[in-house]
């Protein structure tokens, strides 16, 4: 009776190779099917690889994206969550290029290893335009250009700012003690922001950096970290912490070990990304300065497109305009303003 | 007896939950391209979803095999992640060369294999915690190898990771009209290998049977003169035997070590391997099956990408009512065999 | 050895914890002879076979193979079955999920490889020559239990045996089946094949056997040639009463006087279970002592499961005191005051690891509510009670019910149905496996229960037992009740003479 | 023989002491303080500081054990009712929790992720998220007890799903609660110096005591988990028995979502909770219940979990990569289950047998 259960196996095989054959190869010889058709004719097609939902920031910047791409803009976005696997987002961008999109947006989760997909888009000539975090490629020309923050300018940004806030607090020649929650290791922005805090950190022999760990950039290890650092170093003046969702975490951790942060608290805390929560946390005076990651790349991104499709030449790297927060500012309207 | 004839009830188990298996995927994949188009009509689409899960093919073949023997083992995940992480450090900070990376990996995979296999067979201890801790000690032993994810950049293995296999008369032509081949990368060919070892290993070998046999019943394959011991032991070293290959395999694809390569993926071959028709309770299962339960995993996850749903939390959804669907029919199929 | 002899197995001993399974047995098997293994229950037969085929470690004994320097070492199924001998259990022993092919052959080579083309060819060839109704590439699970049966007999002649031993491979064959097996019994014995046929039913041993072999209480009672010995004669051996002990009366006994007017406890009519009995009727009253006899698997104990609820009822109506009742579950059969004492104290008696109070209160406990246990005090209390009550020994109320002796547990379940004061109480096998002493309280006890006006069905293999305690008996044979004896017609002769199927 | 009896009789009490259950987490406990008193006495040191909000908090690393050990105290609780009645465990239980949570926050926040007043009492919220967590632990008790199949595949659906399930609840968005009443249950009350989450845990602990007091469910559970056809035809219904096991783990999960979700104000469904099945797991078999089901012993699993947490802290102070800890646990949980194995006992039995002989000798 098995051999009957094996014919019956090669049928449904030899069925379903004949439904590929007649739905998949004839179609493709002869004209795109309907749904593409639609598309290409109406819309720009536009795939993104997004990196995951880990954070405020991320969902702010997908969600500029989901509402600068819509179908009244002309567009139709293909949205691929990686879930913080490059392995999926290299699966996500063959699929993008597979679906023959116009354009593709990668968020890269990691710097290398982008070569041979990136290839595979420039061959079937897609252009890809990065956004946020960067790679390191061989050939720039595999990409037609990056869009995101300068980080290393924001860790800069970030380090004057303390420099002229010490001064202005009159702690200038002082010990300063600073532990730094870093991001998750080898991120664009995890190494930019340190090497920026860095080159101003050189330049003071009064500053002393007691130690760095990784946050990951998620609250719970935030929160968990800091808890750890609050317990092995006594006194800690300053904390870098190179994103908001870790600051909050960090903060957490701060006040259920009894201290006190923020300008009329024992630590000074310098936050990145500037998301509402953090300006709101910033107005009840426990973050002392917030330096933005502008997130919203629609607007920006969309006008790159533009460009392209009008067959301009686009500049290979493009910062976003940021700014930075403290808490000597205007916070009310600041927040009225706040988008995400 | 004529094909007339032929109904369901003369199917054995492992054939009836195979060709539910198998029909399932065809349906899919059918009315994936009927109904989406798109990408789906290319057959790179097919081979992409190959190329993504071609470790995971591997990793599933030898879940069925402890499976089909009445165990289980949960530590797959986080050996593959061992081995990418070991080889990675291997190739890149020692220089080592690919071949003995292999004989690491292949290594590694067999000594979970045998440790677990040693303990569950001959201390009759329960399998499921004695491979959890495998799990455990596998994951957090890669964070002890190295802590940051990174990407490999040997040449040798470079240039292996980039071997493509040209798959003729499936390419198609791209958006410039450049026929492109359909290419499978080297993994997948080594999937389809172990596919087709496993599958006569476990339809025409002795052990193979006996395997069967004492997943079926074990006191039975005692009074039958097997060394039950013996052969579950054997099952958990082929199935870390196969963890090995397939870390490689998986490491191959990604090219990188992490220590969060692989997550889940224990489960997802438990759930493939269930798909495709693999009885929990033992004694019924079979590899082809087990191949289609991974790659209708891989189209579940393309289907809901490209429908344009937020991939993350869909294909998780689906995919486990795809999983309930399934251990309900297993169930049913069970007491139905209780019934004859 | 002896001239003729293929296995001969002396003064063997197994002990279980708490049990002495096999004390001293002997066993000789002549080469083409067909020697019938018979005992009761728990006789040690079951065991005896596990020793020789090597399931069981045997503690003392020597076990002498024809063709074999010294004694014999078994330690394995596959060394008995290196060795010639091969078995076919009662249960099915091939794995439902293999074909038939794969069941003929597996286990038995060394190596890795098989010429699959050549197994199926073979097994073709055997079932062809056997007439078994199968096809080698047959998922075995698809053919019926007698096919099965038979598969595991020719798998076990094809393997070319010395010694073949059939455990009770025809509790599921039909008559036609069982003479095609008898056929091939016939045809192996001719070929010098030694034969282990072990059944419970007489007919059959009568038909086939040289030679019997008796066994009681893990003792061997006597090895016998068919001639020498009359089928009621073999009853008794089995059950340990010598026929001329007639003269035992029911002393401890008073005559049961039914009491005109009240309906009966309980009164079944047509009752079936999914367990495999025909349907039968049944009653009591109140405080009578009846008992269900018959051999073992005559169905006995399947009627008094299907009256408690264990099985699953599938026809049949139910009253007590008169009014029907619906009795689906042993919930329902524990709310109208039955109590059920099951037949495996290890497997549906006890709960192992609880203790002994724990097990003590555990069925007046699910009918009380989930609400309203019992305090600590109140079940060391009611605990200490029982204990006095049925004088069980133990360390202590705390104990695990595991570690006591097997009379003792018994008494421990026993006192948790007499807990729940039930008006109906079913004992199936209360004295299996336990020491005279507790079984001498045992039915003492069911006697003092009756006379307070209690029901009570009491089961035992023992029928000395059952003539002493019950004022009625329901004989079994087949799944089928066959007689009901009562008053003067309960006598060992008569009762044997029912259960053998009323010749002599 | 007599001398035999004398001996033993005189360490009784010690062989009582060592039988106990609790024996094994305790003296793991023990060896973990001790390791921890000779590495660094400072491990104990308990300070009293005002925290942001003015109240003086307890902090140090014991608080954090207390503090953090919670959540796995009060999962253990149900996990260990489940293990007993059913004999296998929920691997779900993090994905359920964060289902929980999500549930949680989206009844507080109504449709804003970011409102500025809570939408719904607390206690409503929580009761929901609780009946949800409920369903879908009756949801595995089904599978498990009605469709026979093995608790820890059953519950790998939910395990697959929950997070996604999770996500969806709130459309994948992350709502923010920015009232600080909500705070509360995962941080400090004011004026009360010990972290909320611990009373709750003791509350959970009381609450399952008078539960395991007033009630059956011991006795149920312990005699569905050794011998369910016992049980059955002591009329009990091993069915109703499992799930009630797996809907009690509904609640405990519920309870641990809100802590969960308090302690941070919101939530992250790809990280809540991640891993603490596994934890959970491990305290009920560091408190020497048997994992195929049976007896169990509640207070031992209870201790079980805050040694985990004890050693998880531990590891920790000393810098081990918060990835790194399971490696350090599997090897814990190795050589617990190889010790517990009835074949290396009997092997252990007739070692120990055999070096007396020769003392004797």
């Amino acid at each position: 009776m098995k051999r009957y259960s094996g014919i019956f196996v090669v049928v449904l095989l030899a069925c379903a190779a004949g439904g590929w054959m007649f739905f998949g190869c004839v179609p493709d010889e002869k004209a795109p099917s309907q749904d593409t058709m639609q598309d290409e004719e109406d819309y720009i097609v536009i795939g993104l690889s997004q990196i995951g939902s880990e954070s405020d920031w991320r969902n702010a910047n997908t969600g500029s994206f989901r509402s600068e791409f819509t179908a009244e803009n002309g567009y139709y976005l293909l949205f691929e969550d990686a879930q913080q696997k490059q392995e999926n987002q290299l699966k996500a961008v063959r699929d993008l290029i597979l679906q023959e999109v116009d354009y593709i947006i990668l968020d890269p989760i990691v710097e290398t290893g982008w070569d041979t997909v990136l290839m595979e888009a420039k061959d079937a000539g897609i252009p890809v335009i990065l956004v946020d975090r960067q790679i390191v490629v061989e050939d720039e020309d595999l990409y037609t250009c990056w869009v995101g923050s300068d980080f290393r300018e924001e860790g800069r940004r970030a380090g004057q700012w303390l420099a002229d806030y010490l001064e202005s607090q009159g702690r200038r020649e002082e010990q300063i003690r600073i532990v730094t929650l870093q991001g998750t290791l080898d991120s664009s922005a995890q190494i930019g922001r340190t090497m920026g805090f860095q080159d101003v950190l050189s330049a003071h022999g009064n500053w002393e950096m007691l130690e760095r760990r990784s946050g990951e950039f998620t609250q719970a290890k935030g929160q968990e970290v800091m808890r750890d650092l609050l317990q092995s170093h006594k006194e800690i003046d300053v904390l870098i912490s190179e994103n908001d969702n870790m600051t909050f975490g960090a903060i957490e951790a701060i006040e259920s070990a009894g201290r006190t942060c923020g300008p009329d608290g024992d630590i000074i805390v310098i936050s990145f990304d500037a998301v509402r929560t953090a300006i709101q946390f910033m107005q009840e005076g426990k973050i002392n300065a917030d330096f933005e990651c502008n997130p919203l790349l629609g607007p920006k991104v969309s006008k790159i497109i533009e460009e392209l499709e009008a067959g301009e030449r686009v500049e290979k790297i493009q910062y976003i305009e940021e700014q930075y927060f403290d808490t000597s500012m205007d916070l009310e309207k600041i927040l009225e303003e706040r988008t995400y | 007896m004529k094909k007339k004839k032929f109904s369901l009830k003369d199917l054995t188990d492992t054939n009836l939950l195979l060709t539910i298996t198998i029909v399932v995927f065809f349906l899919m994949y059918i009315g994936a391209i009927l109904f989406q188009g798109g990408g789906f009509t290319k057959p790179q689409t097919f081979f992409n979803i190959l190329n993504a899960n071609a470790a995971l093919i591997i990793l599933s073949c030898g879940l069925s095999l402890v499976m089909i023997t009445g165990g289980i083992d949960i530590s797959v995940g986080g050996v593959t992640a061992l081995i990418s992480m070991c080889c990675a450090v291997y190739l890149d900070f020692h220089g080592g060369n690919v071949s003995t990376s292999l004989l690491m990996a292949l290594g590694i995979g067999l000594a979970f294999g045998i440790f677990q296999g040693f303990l569950v067979a001959y201390l009759d201890i329960q399998p499921f915690i004695i491979t959890l801790a495998g799990m455990f000690f596998a994951r957090g032993l890669t964070t002890i190898v190295n802590t940051k994810p990174f990407n490999v950049a040997n040449e040798a293995f470079t240039k292996l990771k980039l071997t493509r296999v040209i798959v003729p008369g499936m390419g198609a032509p791209n958006r410039r009209g450049v026929y492109v081949d359909a290419y499978v990368e080297l993994g997948v060919v080594v999937a389809i290998l172990v596919v087709i070892v496993m599958f006569c290993f476990l339809r025409w070998t002795k052990l193979g049977r006996s395997f069967y046999a004492v997943g079926g019943n074990h006191q039975s394959a005692l009074m039958l003169g097997i060394n039950v011991k013996r052969t579950r032991f054997i099952s958990h070293v082929l199935c870390g035997l196969l963890a090995g290959i397939g870390g490689f395999v998986y490491f191959l694809h990604v090219g990188s070590g992490s220590a969060a390569h692989a997550t889940g993926a224990e489960m997802d071959a438990i759930a493939s391997s269930i798909i495709g028709g693999t009885m929990l309770t033992g004694g019924v299962g079979n590899i082809v099956g087990t191949f289609f339960g991974v790659l209708s995993l891989g189209t579940i996850q393309n289907i809901v990408s490209s429908a344009g749903l937020d991939e993350a939390w869909w294909s998780g959804i689906t995919r486990a009512v795809m999983l309930c669907l399934f251990l309900v029919i297993q169930s049913v199929v069970m007491a139905r065999k209780k019934k004859a | 050895m002896k001239e003729n002899v293929v296995l001969e197995m002396r003064n063997i001993h197994k002990s279980f914890p708490g049990v002495r399974a096999l004390q001293g047995v002997d066993f000789t098997l002549r080469k083409g002879e067909i020697h019938a293994l018979m005992g009761e229950n728990g006789a040690g037969k079951s065991t005896l076979i596990k020793v020789l085929t090597g399931v069981y470690g045997k503690d003392e004994g020597a076990i002498h193979l024809d063709g074999c320097e010294g004694a014999a070492a078994i330690h394995s199924p596959q060394d008995a079955q290196k060795l010639g001998i091969s078995t076919v259990y009662q249960e099915i022993t091939l794995c439902p999920n293999l074909s038939v092919a794969e069941n003929m052959f597996i286990g038995r080579t060394r190596g890795v490889g098989q010429n699959w083309k050549k197994v199926n060819a073979d097994t073709d060839k055997i079932l062809r020559s056997l007439d078994i109704p199968a096809k080698p590439t047959q998922q075995l699970e698809s053919c019926s239990i007698a096919v099965q049966q038979m598969i595991a007999i020719a798998r076990a002649v094809d393997m070319e045996c010395k010694v073949l031993i059939l455990d009770e491979p025809t509790s599921s064959l039909d008559e036609q089946e069982v003479e095609k097996l008898f056929g091939l019994m016939r045809n192996l014995r001719e070929k010098g094949v030694g034969i282990v046929f072990v059944t419970h039913f007489l007919d059959q041993v009568y038909e086939v056997c040289d030679r019997i072999t008796v066994m009681r209480d893990g003792q061997l009672v006597g090895e016998y040639a068919i001639k020498d010995l009359p089928r009621v004669q073999l009853v008794s051996k089995m059950l340990g009463k010598e026929l001329d002990d007639m003269s035992d009366i029911k002393d401890e006994q008073q005559e049961y006087e039914k009491e005109e007017g009240i309906p009966p406890v309980l009164e079944a009519e047509g009752l079936v279970s999914d367990a495999g009995i025909k349907p039968f009727d049944f009653h009591i009253d109140k405080g009578e002592v009846n008992g269900f006899t018959g051999l073992l698997g005559s169905g006995r104990s399947e009627c008094v499961r299907a009256i408690f609820g264990a099985d699953r009822v599938t026809g049949g109506t139910v009253k007590m005191k008169g009014k029907p009742v619906k009795i689906n579950r042993p919930l329902d059969a524990m709310k109208n005051g039955i109590a059920y004492l099951p037949e495996d104290r290890k497997m549906d008696g006890i709960v192992g690891d609880l203790s002994v109070r724990d097990n003590i209160i555990l069925a007046q406990q699910v009918l009380r509510g989930f609400f309203k246990p019992f305090s600590k005090a109140e079940a060391n209390k009611i605990a200490d009670e029982y204990i006095k009550l049925l004088s069980i020994k133990t360390a202590s109320a705390d104990t695990p019910i595991r570690s006591l002796s097997g009379g003792n547990q018994q008494k421990v379940i026993l006192a948790r149905w007499l807990f729940t004061h039930p008006e109906y109480l079913i004992l199936d096998e209360p004295t299996r496996g336990i020491d005279v002493g507790t079984k001498v309280d045992i039915q003492k006890l069911v006697l003092k229960l009756a006379s307070e006006g209690m029901s009570v069905t009491f089961i035992s293999s023992e029928l000395d037992e059952m003539l002493r305690t019950c004022s009625r008996l329901v004989v079994m044979r087949d799944r089928r009740v066959v007689g009901e004896l009562t008053k003067e017609d309960l006598n060992q002769n008569k009762v044997m003479n029912t259960i053998a199927g009323g010749e002599e | 023989m007599s001398k035999d009896r004398k001996t033993s009789t005189g360490s009784g009490i010690l062989t009582k002491i060592v039988r106990n259950q609790c024996f094994i987490p305790l003296i793991a406990l023990l060896l973990l303080v001790a390791f921890n008193l000779i590495a660094d006495p400072g491990f104990f040191k308990i300070t009293l500081a005002d925290n942001s909000a003015g109240n003086p908090v307890l902090s140090g690393f014991l608080v954090t054990i207390l503090d953090s050990g919670s959540e796995l105290a009060i999962l253990a609780i149900g996990m260990t009712l489940v293990t007993a009645a059913s004999g296998g465990q929920d691997i779900s239980v993090g994905a359920a929790v964060a289902i929980a949570g999500s549930v949680l926050l989206r009844v507080l926040c109504g449709s804003n992720s970011r409102p500025e007043t809570l939408q719904a009492p607390i206690i409503v919220a929580f009761l929901v998220s609780c009946l949800v967590a409920m369903l879908f632990g009756a949801f595995n008790g089904v599978l498990v007890a009605y469709f026979n199949i093995q608790p820890m595949i059953a519950t790998l659906i939910l395990y697959t799903a929950g997070r996604s399930i999770a996500a969806w609840v709130n459309n994948n968005e992350l709502p923010v609660i920015s009232e600080p009443s909500f705070k509360y249950f995962g941080e400090f009350i004011p004026g009360i110096p010990i972290p909320t989450p611990f009373f709750i845990a003791v509350a959970c602990m009381i609450v399952i005591g008078l539960v395991l007091k007033f009630t059956d469910l011991r006795l149920y559970t312990e005699a569905v988990g050794i011998n369910q056809d016992s049980a059955r035809l002591n009329g009990l219904d091993p069915k109703v028995v499992k799930v009630l096991s797996f809907v009690i783990l509904g609640v405990c999960v519920a309870v641990v979502g809100l802590i969960k979700v308090s302690r941070i104000s919101t939530i992250n469904y790809s990280v809540i909770a991640k891993d603490i099945e596994m934890d959970a797991i491990l305290a009920v078999a560091l408190g020497g219940n048997a994992l195929s089901g049976g007896k169990f012993n509640m207070a031992a699993s209870i201790i079980g979990a805050y040694v985990i947490q004890f050693l998880t802290t531990t590891l920790y102070k000393f810098h081990v990569q918060s990835d790194a800890l399971p490696a350090y646990k599997a090897v814990v949980v190795i050589i617990l289950v190889v010790l517990s194995a009835p074949k290396v006992r009997e092997w252990l039995a007739g070692l120990s047998k055999r070096s007396m002989k020769k003392e004797a000798v």
